[in-house]
């Protein structure tokens, strides 16, 4: 683990040498709407936010990306395949929340005997440079699911603001062969680094909002059928506010585009959308909100403890702000957490 | 890495029309790369994604034997968008195919045993793969006796005629075909499948129950099944889920933590009673 | 370039009801009249039949100009399909135009089955109107 | 507002205890400042939880539609109007639901209150009459309540609603002098060119959450067209020419049924401004068919019926 500084005048110049080695995508604001965006000539990286929009998992999980593109000539096909990226990526600017979900994703996109490729290229070929959190929200609630305002999970560097000046912690190889390209950046101080651990404890402080998650995934195995559902789902609408803005959420269609030549795409799905799971019979094993919000919940807090030994949850608050009735995740969690043990 | 996303390309070489409503085919397909042909080894009970291009995906469970290789065979009802384009598709179509996935039926587990095959409706099709296999000549003496129940609303859908009749003529299988209401001219047995299933109460000693069929011959059939004396563990059921990926990563076809598409589609009757009611 | 420019010429999609515009057009060509050949026609059974989706799929896949044509008002085969259909066009067209639809693009007229003349009429003003407008673009899926 | 607040308790105890519905649809304290969130009381003791205050900005038509017991709901004059419309559709019966009007000055709009505060976050907000107090990390401010009310609110014509069944508290005055098509004719002395590109960057921004649909109470269609496969009409990729598409359609689909409650755009994650989209619908049938939706019971919206003598211009 390496500590470099550097002076605040120099962010945009260490940002702008990075865009000529890397393809780089950082926040960037657009009319009051902060997301990430591939930096280019025609806008600039903005780090004075609380957090994106969206989450960054659009980089490597766009909302609607080709698997492939096929040509139909009478009865006979032509598939033609998409090249993997071969371009190096920087992700610059990623909240610890976000960072931490690209770990979840991971383990998901990696699991198993067939593994989703256009993930995980894109992944590999990607450093994460991080940005820690110095002023949490009322909202965030990181700290209970394993991360924190200076978390490292998931990231190649974390950039720190220390008030006065930024620190680049190198994490990883990857982290370290890009400072290498900065030969220029000097070493921290001892006291540099003090300060960064002292703003990191009270930024850990500051996260004043907590959920008790200790025994959630062990209740909800007993809680499938609990009166618990019929009630938190009422006032849900329905929509993919929650879902499609979660740096986890990650379900996904297949369908054929139609445009000039055949396309098949994979794009963004809900568990909250009705049609996620007609089946084309007609028949709908969830058909009302109540068992779509009970997949939600489930999955996040209890199927995916399951197989892989964490909530599918980072606690970036994205789907408490943003939900348009204030269906609020805490209090479910909180609901299910109060249940008594029987 | 290998991109489980881009199906093979195959050509359908046959179209067979299974029943008299004319929405349920066979389609025998070929793979263009006989080198795929040759590397798609899968297992009675497993299913691939067919690609009709333009129209998109569908999961659809193999109907042929494993034993038979230079083709693989779908049964498909005419249901959906993707299974609509497939029945307008022609002989000499290229289709693609994906697969196979899924767990299929616990061979090793039948083996020295005796295998009761039921099923109601067009889910025959996985379960006719099986029986085939089964009674291939090189796996017939793995197995102890087989016995089949298949039945169907009316003789004009009941699938594979042609199989059901050379079944009927060996003596190394107890075949029971039934419809549900009588009809002139239908000289079989006539019933549903759980009243069948009664009348030739097959042992549960030493053997194994297959069920596939629509979600309510299951309810009156594993009565029937319990009744009989079989272990939750050795009876067998096969599922059917809205499904895209077909590999455990859309999100869609989880009964709970298990996802049909890699964790099944087929569970013992033990596991289904732990999993719950959403399907 | 240039002569690609000049080579280009506008499709045109039609809807033409059965009982009036269609036998309209085929008066039209039983009496020789000439319009321009750049029209397709997709015979339906009255202009309410025309579901909005049909206009702006037209759009989407990039058809230069859509042109919808029915029986007068009070001579509807089916009583008042037309008059239902002209509420709901007057609406789309009023939209698709507000979000910046060239409003050439759209077209709606009445041309009975003994308007020969007034169809190639408006078969020619059509043409001409979206051939200035040039190929379209907006709303088209690439 | 205390006031308001203590009399929508009081009648919804009445409307429970006597039997007259089974359920009162209300709102009850959010998690968040500024937030209310929907609720469902069926227990005369369980009203102390119903508030009124101008962050009361759901529109609670929505949970009307498909229920089945008898309902009270708490209807500002936009909420009661889409009930109106949607019981001129026959989505239920009317007598099933109990509209419990109520004098409403505006609800306030969230994101005007983030853009004016920047990276201040509201930790504890009041919202008075007049002034909301908002605090925060170092900050207390008062801000005038009108400067922060939701677009649909400054232009609305019936803040008193106007079809109800029982009416808690007194009629306010209603908006004067308001033009409500301003933004609408602002754009429509825009060229087409301007027009289209104005759209297409608004609406390029959509992430086909559908939160604009589902929180709409006239979105009750059981298949969407968008979620429709056999034929699949239009793509569900969020690809420009699809993404507009369907919020064209959309629009064209609540044209002379729209009231301008604002929801969609208060929905809407990505700050699209939809409400000029549906803004434009209402001009239209104003201009076209002298139309306001949910103004009354037996009126069918323009695109249900026709007259002989109707506007056609447009036709040749």
């Amino acid at each position: 683990m390496k500590w470099k500084v550097l002076e605040k005048s120099e962010l945009p110049a260490l940002v702008a040498k990075l865009t000529e080695e890397y393809e780089v995508f950082a926040p960037v604001k657009e009319k009051n709407i902060v997301s990430f965006e591939r930096l280019s000539s025609e806008n600039q990286a903005y780090l004075d936010f609380w957090n994106t929009k969206k989450p960054p998992k659009d980089v490597f999980f766009p909302q609607t990306e080709t698997l492939f593109t096929y040509r139909i000539a009478e009865k006979d096909v032509e598939i033609v395949e998409i090249p993997a990226a071969k371009g190096k990526r920087v992700l610059f600017g990623v909240r610890p929340c976000d960072a931490r979900s690209f770990v979840l994703l991971n383990k998901f996109f990696s699991s198993g005997e067939h593994k989703d490729v256009y993930y995980l290229e894109k992944r590999r070929n990607t450093t994460i440079f991080g940005l820690a959190c110095t002023s949490p929200r009322s909202t965030c609630f990181c700290t209970s699911l394993g991360g924190s305002p200076f978390g490292k999970d998931g990231m190649d560097l974390l950039l720190q603001d220390i008030n006065d000046k930024y620190l680049i912690e190198t994490i990883t190889e990857k982290g370290e062969e890009l400072v290498e390209k900065f030969p220029s950046l000097k070493d921290a101080e001892k006291a540099d680094v003090e300060r960064a651990k002292k703003l990191s404890e009270d930024a850990e402080t500051a996260v004043k909002s907590k959920v008790s998650v200790k025994d959630v995934s062990e209740k909800l195995d007993r809680m499938f059928e609990d009166p618990l559902w019929d009630q938190i789902y009422q006032k849900c609408l329905g929509c993919g506010i929650c879902t499609f803005l979660c740096p986890t959420c990650c379900c996904f269609d297949i369908l054929d585009e139609e445009t000039v030549e055949g396309k098949r795409v994979k794009i963004w799905d809900s568990c909250q959308f009705s049609c996620f799971t007609l089946h084309g019979s007609g028949h709908n094993p969830r058909s009302s909100g109540k068992e779509r919000m009970r997949q939600r919940i489930m999955h996040k807090f209890n199927y995916f403890v399951n197989d892989f030994s964490e909530i599918f949850c980072v606690g970036c608050g994205r789907c408490v702000q943003e939900c348009p009735v204030n269906l609020d995740i805490r209090e479910i969690i909180g609901a299910i957490s109060a249940r008594q043990a029987e | 890495m290998n991109n489980p996303y881009i199906p093979n390309l195959a050509a359908i070489r046959k179209i067979i029309i299974e029943n008299e409503a004319k929405d349920i085919k066979t389609f025998e397909l070929v793979f263009k790369d006989p080198e795929a042909m040759k590397n798609f080894r899968y297992k009675c009970g497993q299913f691939a994604e067919i690609s009709v291009f333009g129209a998109g995906e569908c999961p659809i469970g193999l109907a042929s034997s494993p034993m038979d290789e230079d083709c693989i065979q779908f049964t498909v009802k005419k249901v959906g968008v993707v299974t609509t384009a497939l029945h307008n598709c022609e002989e000499g179509t290229v289709i693609g195919v994906r697969g196979p996935y899924g767990n299929g039926f616990p061979l090793e587990r039948m083996e020295g045993r005796n295998v009761i095959i039921v099923g109601g409706g067009f889910a025959f099709t996985t379960l006719r793969s099986l029986t085939k296999f089964i009674l291939h000549e090189a796996n017939r003496d793995r197995f102890k006796d087989l016995t089949v129940i298949y039945g169907a609303r009316n003789p004009g859908e009941l699938v594979y005629k042609y199989d059901l009749e050379a079944w009927g003529k060996r003596d190394d299988i107890n075949l029971n075909v039934t419809i549900d209401r009588a009809v002139p001219g239908w000289t079989g047995l006539v019933g549903f499948v759980p009243a069948v299933l009664k009348e030739v109460a097959p042992s549960s000693d030493n053997a194994l129950a297959i069920v596939c069929g629509p979600p309510i011959m299951y309810k009156f059939t594993m009565p029937v099944i319990n009744e009989l004396g079989f272990r939750p563990e050795d009876v067998f059921l096969s599922f059917e889920m809205k499904m895209k990926c077909g590999i455990g990563k859309c999100g869609r076809c989880n009964i709970g933590n298990k996802f049909v598409c890699k964790d099944g589609p087929v569970f013992s009757y033990k596991e289904f009673q732990m999993m719950p009611k959403e399907y | 370039m240039k002569t690609a420019e000049k080579e280009w010429s506008p499709k045109i999609l039609a809807f033409l009801c059965n009982w009036c515009s269609y036998a309209g057009a085929d008066l039209a060509g039983i009496s020789r009249m000439q319009y321009p050949p750049n029209i397709r026609v997709v015979r339906v059974p009255c202009s309410g039949r025309v579901n909005p989706y049909f206009i702006i799929k037209a759009l989407q896949r990039g058809w230069d100009g859509v042109l919808v044509s029915g029986c007068h008002p009070g001579d509807c085969h089916y009583i008042s399909g037309n008059l239902v259909a002209r509420r709901r066009f007057a609406v789309l067209k009023d939209l698709l135009e507000y979000v910046g639809i060239e409003p050439r693009r759209l077209n709606f007229s009445w041309v009975s089955a003994a308007e020969g003349e007034k169809f190639a009429n408006v078969v020619k003003d059509v043409v001409e109107k979206v051939k200035a407008l040039g190929s379209a673009k907006r709303l088209v899926k690439r | 507002m205390e006031d308001l607040e203590n009399l929508i308790r009081e009648i919804a105890k009445k409307l429970l205890s006597e039997k007259k519905v089974d359920l009162i649809i209300g709102y009850e304290q959010g998690t968040l400042p500024l937030h209310t969130t929907p609720c469902f009381v069926d227990k005369a003791e369980d009203v102390k939880k119903l508030v009124w205050n101008a962050s009361c900005d759901a529109n609670l038509s929505k949970y009307v539609v498909d229920r089945k017991e008898k309902v009270g709901v708490i209807a500002k004059g936009c909420d009661a109007r889409l009930i109106a419309v949607c019981a001129i559709e026959k989505q239920f019966p009317r007598e099933n639901v109990v509209i419990i009007g109520i004098p409403c000055l505006g609800v306030v709009d969230r994101k005007k209150i983030e853009t004016k505060l920047g990276d201040r976050e509201v930790l504890e907000a009041i919202v008075e009459d007049e002034q909301i107090k908002v605090k925060g990390e170092g900050f207390e401010l008062v801000l005038q309540k009108n400067d922060f009310l939701c677009d649909s609110c400054l232009t609305c014509r019936h803040r008193n609603s106007p079809i109800y069944d029982v009416f808690v508290g007194k009629k306010v005055p209603e908006v004067k002098g308001a033009n409500e098509f301003a933004e609408v004719s602002s754009l429509e002395s825009k060229s087409a060119e301007e027009r289209w590109k104005h759209f297409k960057e608004e609406l390029s921004k959509c992430i086909r959450c559908y939160a604009c649909r589902n929180v709409c109470p006239l979105c009750y269609c059981k298949m969407c067209f968008v979620d429709q496969t056999m034929p699949a009409w239009f793509g569900k990729t969020n690809d420009l020419s699809d993404t507009m598409i369907y919020h064209i359609v959309r629009a064209f689909h609540v044209a002379g049924r729209c009231v301008d409650c604002g929801a969609c755009s208060r929905a809407c994650p990505m700050d699209i401004n939809l409400r000029e989209l549906m803004k434009k619908t209402e001009k239209i049938m104003k201009e076209r068919y002298s139309y306001e939706a949910g103004v009354s019971l037996k009126e069918v919206p323009p695109l249900g019926e026709f007259k002989m003598e109707d506007s056609q211009e447009f036709i040749k």
